[in-house]
């Protein structure tokens, strides 16, 4: 711990870069995903920026509209398919409420992509369990479809998606063409039907557990809100799954997005520069806790 | 090492010629409260009766509120700016610890992408050191690795041995600003000698220490030793003067605001001493106030150091002079339990 | 409700829904003419009017601030009014002291019936607050 | 025992209140409390880490009450942390303090029977900002400061000064109205020096009000330039019980949370609005502003406003009201028309 120490790693500060300037998206297409959650198609304004741009499933990106903020959004349309982009939005907060007051055409600022993303060299050749809860199929769904264009490379794959009722399930359209799909276990649940719905019912961890996944040189991938995660857990031990088999995404508040603001941290970890993306082994000693 | 030397009474007529080149910032006091403020070209009184700021040096690289892109409604839409700044700066009197401090938060501003804010006013900067020889009863800079009259982490240091300071210079930088000079004086072997002496009756008057060896394992261990952060937290107030005024607090805030047809986007101090800090709309990760206790402590002796190999405090005391009930870190460091004793998760 | 962005003075008012709004609706429907450089924002009583309510509207760039509930005794809940009176007035005279020219803070108790006094009640802010000139409080210059 | 470690050296006499033996009666009676389980925790004041300072004490543990001191730096408002602590809480208080607790009992945030109340007789604390400014030292270059009641002797660096009392107590003491508790539950029986001069208690006050409406506002808006939005002075006031503040609100954002002197002021000006009738001019918004904004000359101008305009002083009476939650029929004419 001398200076020295910190001289070597302190890197040149002499860019010129300012990554804190969003540029510029527009708004292509809005869809009312839930009451609660509408997703937008955007692409950049900057024509060369379109073709240049690329991210990683699983990354995230800051949202803003000038004058009243940024809020933080995992990008929730897959790299493989390029002419534009997804977030999916929930309406919690003061951003949130403004983005779904827009409209198509409307201009906000974009900045990322941020953060890791999930490990598709580790899932090549792998079976997959997609677990998801909520608005927490955003990021999967993402890989869910990266996947699926590049089928072949995968072996078996589940999907376990659970909702608080049938109205809050997102991404329908996808849903119903993943049910479709004889290459896949498609299992949807919610914690408390309507009169109408036929599907499971249940909490994700119990449906999970009923569904049984064998472990045997598979991953699972777990994103839905804390609550859920917390629960999953325990039930991917008792199926067999080791840490290292179990990946996640965690939300946190964030400001930068670049590990600088110093809010998104779980022990030494910051969610938002070295995470989303985290295998379970990486934080288990403190998920508990503070988490 | 120390090379060269100037006379006290030159002191004005130096920090007059750097005052013409670029801005000149010094220690300053209004209303009894001493922080970093440009010089009025006069007064260096701030030799006699300064000891240390109350407002960190950070301040000069992290405001405690900048903008950071301004917004204007036209007819043909927003018109969006980032402020420049690029002006040259002397920082004149900086203490070791603080200088240690200055570099402790430039890795993380950049580290992984550069923070053009931060930086663009950092690497127009010269920090210019002064020695310490009247620390307040809270400091304890000795404990935390930092020389009161000796610093790498400046550009030049200066150390008072009477009617002198000696000088060392420490960057290229630095020199170039001693050779226009003609008041700068070659340091005797005497001027050395005198400096030992001073150096050695400095640090002995540092009376309060902490050990702060094995504090990161010490910490690791008792993470979830609720008990004990129950106890050490109950009096905090859970204001944000601790972080506020620490030198290597570096959390921030960013806001968006607009009246009428202006608007910026703007950046402030955050503690996390605030339950708001780590608020998200369902829930909070760190609602109770001994959860945000140890993030505090254990961001500066765990996390910190785990990440970048140093602790993230200098030992300047601020957080405890400043605190309205004399909550002291030293305190809760040296009464870390020693050996595991975990308490199950929630 | 339409905006007043041209006329100055600006002024914003905050009516109670039960008396002084329909106080308002009445001087409107009677034909009664009053200044048009009032903004009227409806609250459910005077007893919901937050000193936040004052000072977020000088802030907002309002020159004055109107204020304004059913008379004593005439609270559509018993006694929102009341509690509204001890709040209002501290609000008033701590500005006063903080150094907002009282002019700018008015208050008055407007019933449903009493279109005509609305009427002069917004006049006489008006004049008022034009009398002590556009509110540069929270400019930086100066 | 992790309080022990710092043996900071205090004042050496005190005859404004007899120390000694008040501590050692409100030891006794703490201890007996904690002992018989009438209490889970007793809050006081133990030494602190610097000289000539004290520091809250919140505990369980009976070993930790000899700790418990009495001496005239015991500034906190401890009253500030009833509402957080669970279950029965003994909490040693002096005449202010006691106004809080009957103001936040008042208000219902707190409940009578789970609070027993230790008093104590107070003359009055010792501003420190005053000692360094007569001393001419800071705070940690004076060796002793020695209270008595018509006079201070201040010792710094071998010099020796007596200044009168009044010279050396906090503003908000010089104005005190009640310097023992009258809501107790046990009572260290001592009478309190009465040193006095509401004059200088409220000086920048009286200077504040002779200023035209602009120059006021021209000397808030300086003072809250400095202002750096580290809410100490809402964190510590025990008025400010909210669970959710106005400045933390973003839908709608009352106050920008950036630092401005303009929101700044704001923010300030609410919060002395929100606190009028339970602020009890206990003046530790003030002491612990660590850009030495004069609140006081604020919350004091309220406080005296209410007096005037209602007849109300806060914390007097546990049975009436609260100021905001009550009405006469007819008051503040005039005002409203």
């Amino acid at each position: 711990m001398t200076i020295t120490q910190i001289k070597q790693r302190k890197k040149d500060l002499d860019r010129e870069n300012n990554v804190y300037m969003p540029h510029i998206v527009l708004v292509d297409k809005i869809i009312e995903e839930t009451p609660s959650v509408r997703t937008i198609h955007f692409h950049f304004k900057d024509a060369k920026l379109n073709n240049e741009f690329t991210f990683e499933s699983g990354q995230f990106a800051e949202l803003s509209i000038f004058g009243v903020g940024e809020a933080t959004f995992c990008i929730s349309s897959s790299p493989t398919r390029k002419d534009h982009l997804e977030c999916g939005i929930n309406r919690v907060g003061l951003v949130t409420n403004a983005l779904h007051r827009l409209g198509v055409g409307a201009e906000i600022g974009f900045r990322g992509p941020y953060g890791n993303h999930f490990p598709l060299d580790l899932m090549c050749g792998k079976n997959l369990v997609f677990i998801g809860g909520g608005i927490g199929l955003a990021p999967l769904r993402s890989l869910i479809w990266n996947v699926l264009d590049n089928r072949d490379k995968y072996g078996k794959i589940d999907i376990i998606y659970g909702a608080r009722s049938v109205s809050d399930l997102c991404f329908k359209y996808d849903l119903d063409t993943w049910e479709e799909d004889k290459t896949l276990n498609t299992v949807i649940t919610v914690d408390k039907g309507d009169g109408k719905w036929r599907g499971k019912e249940g909490f994700v961890s119990e449906v999970l557990r009923d569904a049984a996944p064998s472990c045997g040189n598979t991953i699972a991938i777990v994103c839905g809100p804390p609550i859920m995660i917390r629960s999953t857990f325990p039930v991917l031990e008792q199926l067999g799954f080791t840490p290292d088999q179990v990946i996640t995404t965690l939300e946190k508040r964030m400001k930068c997005g670049i590990g600088k603001c110093g809010r998104c941290n779980i022990g030494n970890l910051y969610v938002c520069r070295d995470g989303p993306v985290f295998s379970y082994s990486r934080i288990k000693d403190f998920i508990s806790d503070e988490y | 090492m120390i090379t060269k030397k100037i006379n006290k009474k030159d002191i004005r007529k130096l920090l007059g010629t750097w005052n013409q080149e670029c801005s000149v910032i010094v220690p300053t006091r209004e209303q009894g409260i001493v922080e970093m403020a440009g010089w009025d070209n006069k007064d260096i009184s701030f030799l006699d009766w300064y000891r240390n700021t109350v407002v960190p040096p950070k301040a000069c690289f992290l405001p405690q509120s900048e903008v950071m892109i301004s917004f204007q409604k036209k007819e043909n839409g927003l018109k969006i700016e980032v402020p420049q700044d690029e002006h040259k700066q002397i920082i004149f009197g900086i203490r070791p610890c603080d200088a240690r401090a200055v570099a402790i938060i430039d890795q993380v501003f950049a580290d992984t992408y550069d923070d053009y804010y931060y930086s663009s006013k950092r690497r127009n900067t010269l920090l210019i050191g002064l020695s310490c020889s009247n620390p307040y009863d809270s400091c304890f800079c000795t404990s935390t690795d930092v020389n009161p009259t000796e610093s790498e982490d400046v550009d030049l240091m200066f150390m008072d041995i009477g009617d002198e300071y000696v000088i060392e210079e420490i960057t290229s930088g630095g020199k170039a600003l001693l050779n226009t000079s003609s008041m700068i004086k070659k340091a005797t072997k005497a001027d050395i000698n005198k400096a030992k002496e001073v150096r050695a009756a400095s640090v002995d008057k540092l009376k309060k220490k902490v050990d702060t060896k094995d504090v990161d394992r010490k910490l690791q261990s008792c993470f979830n030793d609720i008990d004990y952060w129950e106890q050490v937290s109950a009096k905090c107030i859970s204001c944000g003067i601790c972080t506020f005024l620490c030198p290597t607090c570096f959390c921030f805030d960013i806001n968006d605001e607009m009246i009428k047809k202006h608007g910026a986007r703007y950046r402030g101090w955050d503690s996390c001493s605030f339950r708001s800090y780590t608020k998200m709309p369902m829930e909070n990760p760190r609602e109770e106030k001994w959860r945000r206790v140890r993030q505090r402590v254990c961001h500066k002796f765990e996390f910190y150091p785990m990440n970048l190999g140093i602790n993230a405090c200098t030992g300047c005391g601020r957080c405890i002079r400043l605190c309205p009930v004399n909550w002291d870190i030293t305190q809760v460091i040296a009464g870390l339990p020693g050996e595991i004793s975990v308490h199950s998760g929630k | 409700m339409k905006q007043n962005t041209e006329e100055q003075p600006r002024i914003v008012g905050f009516l109670c829904k039960w008396c002084s709004y329909a106080g308002a609706d009445l001087a409107g429907t009677s034909r009664k003419k009053y200044p048009s450089n009032l903004t009227v924002l409806k609250v459910p009583c005077s007893g919901r009017i937050d000193p936040l309510f004052v000072l977020k509207g000088l802030r907002l760039g309002f020159d004055g601030v109107l204020v304004s509930g059913c008379h004593p005794g005439d609270c559509h809940y018993q006694t929102g009014n009341y509690r509204a009176r001890r709040r209002i007035v501290v609000t008033k005279k701590f500005l006063e002291y903080l150094g907002v020219p009282e002019q700018r803070v008015q208050a008055s108790w407007v019933s449903a019936s009493e279109g005509a006094k609305f009427a002069q009640v917004v006049e006489d802010v008006v004049e008022n607050v034009r009398a002590v000139g556009p509110n540069n409080l929270f400019s930086d210059e100066g | 025992m992790w309080l022990k470690m710092f043996e900071p050296s205090g004042p050496t006499t005190c005859l404004v209140m007899k120390v000694s033996d008040m501590e050692k009666e409100l030891r006794q009676e703490a201890g007996k409390l904690l002992e018989e389980g009438t209490v889970d925790y007793i809050i006081g004041f133990a030494p602190g880490s610097l000289k000539f300072t004290t520091t809250p004490l919140i505990t369980e543990d009976i070993d930790e009450i000899n700790n418990l001191v009495i001496n005239p730096f015991i500034n906190n408002n401890l009253a500030k942390y009833l509402p957080e602590i669970p279950g029965r809480v003994g909490i040693i208080a002096k005449g202010c303090d006691s106004r809080s607790i009957v103001s936040l009992i008042q208000d219902k945030q707190i409940a009578r029977q789970d609070i027993v109340i230790l008093g104590i007789p107070c003359s009055g604390l010792v501003d420190l900002k005053k000692v360094e400014k007569l001393a001419g030292k800071e705070r940690d270059k004076i060796d002793d400061i020695v209270v008595l009641a018509d006079k201070v002797c201040i010792t710094a660096g071998g010099e020796k000064k007596e200044v009168p009392t009044t010279e050396v107590l906090f503003d908000h003491c010089l104005g005190c109205e009640l310097q023992i508790p009258k809501e107790y539950d046990f009572l260290i029986q001592e009478p309190a020096a009465e040193i006095r001069d509401y004059e200088s208690s409220s000086k920048q006050i009286q200077e504040l009000k002779k200023m035209s409406p602009d120059q006021r506002w021209a000397f808030w808006k300086e003072q809250f330039g400095h202002c750096i939005r580290c809410y100490a002075c809402r964190q510590v006031c025990p008025a400010c019980f909210c669970e959710r503040c106005f400045v933390e609100e973003s839908q709608p954002r009352w106050v920008s949370p950036v630092s401005q002197w303009q929101d700044n002021l704001i923010f300030q000006a609410i919060r002395t609005i929100h606190v009028a009738g339970r602020c009890t001019d206990c003046g530790e918004c003030e002491r612990v502003c660590p850009v030495n904004i004069p609140l006081r000359s604020l919350s004091k101008e309220m406080y005296d406003l209410v007096g005037e305009m209602f007849d109300y002083k806060t914390g007097m009476d546990v049975n009436a009201p609260a100021l905001m939650t009550a009405y006469e029929l007819v008051e503040a004419e005039g005002l409203i028309r």
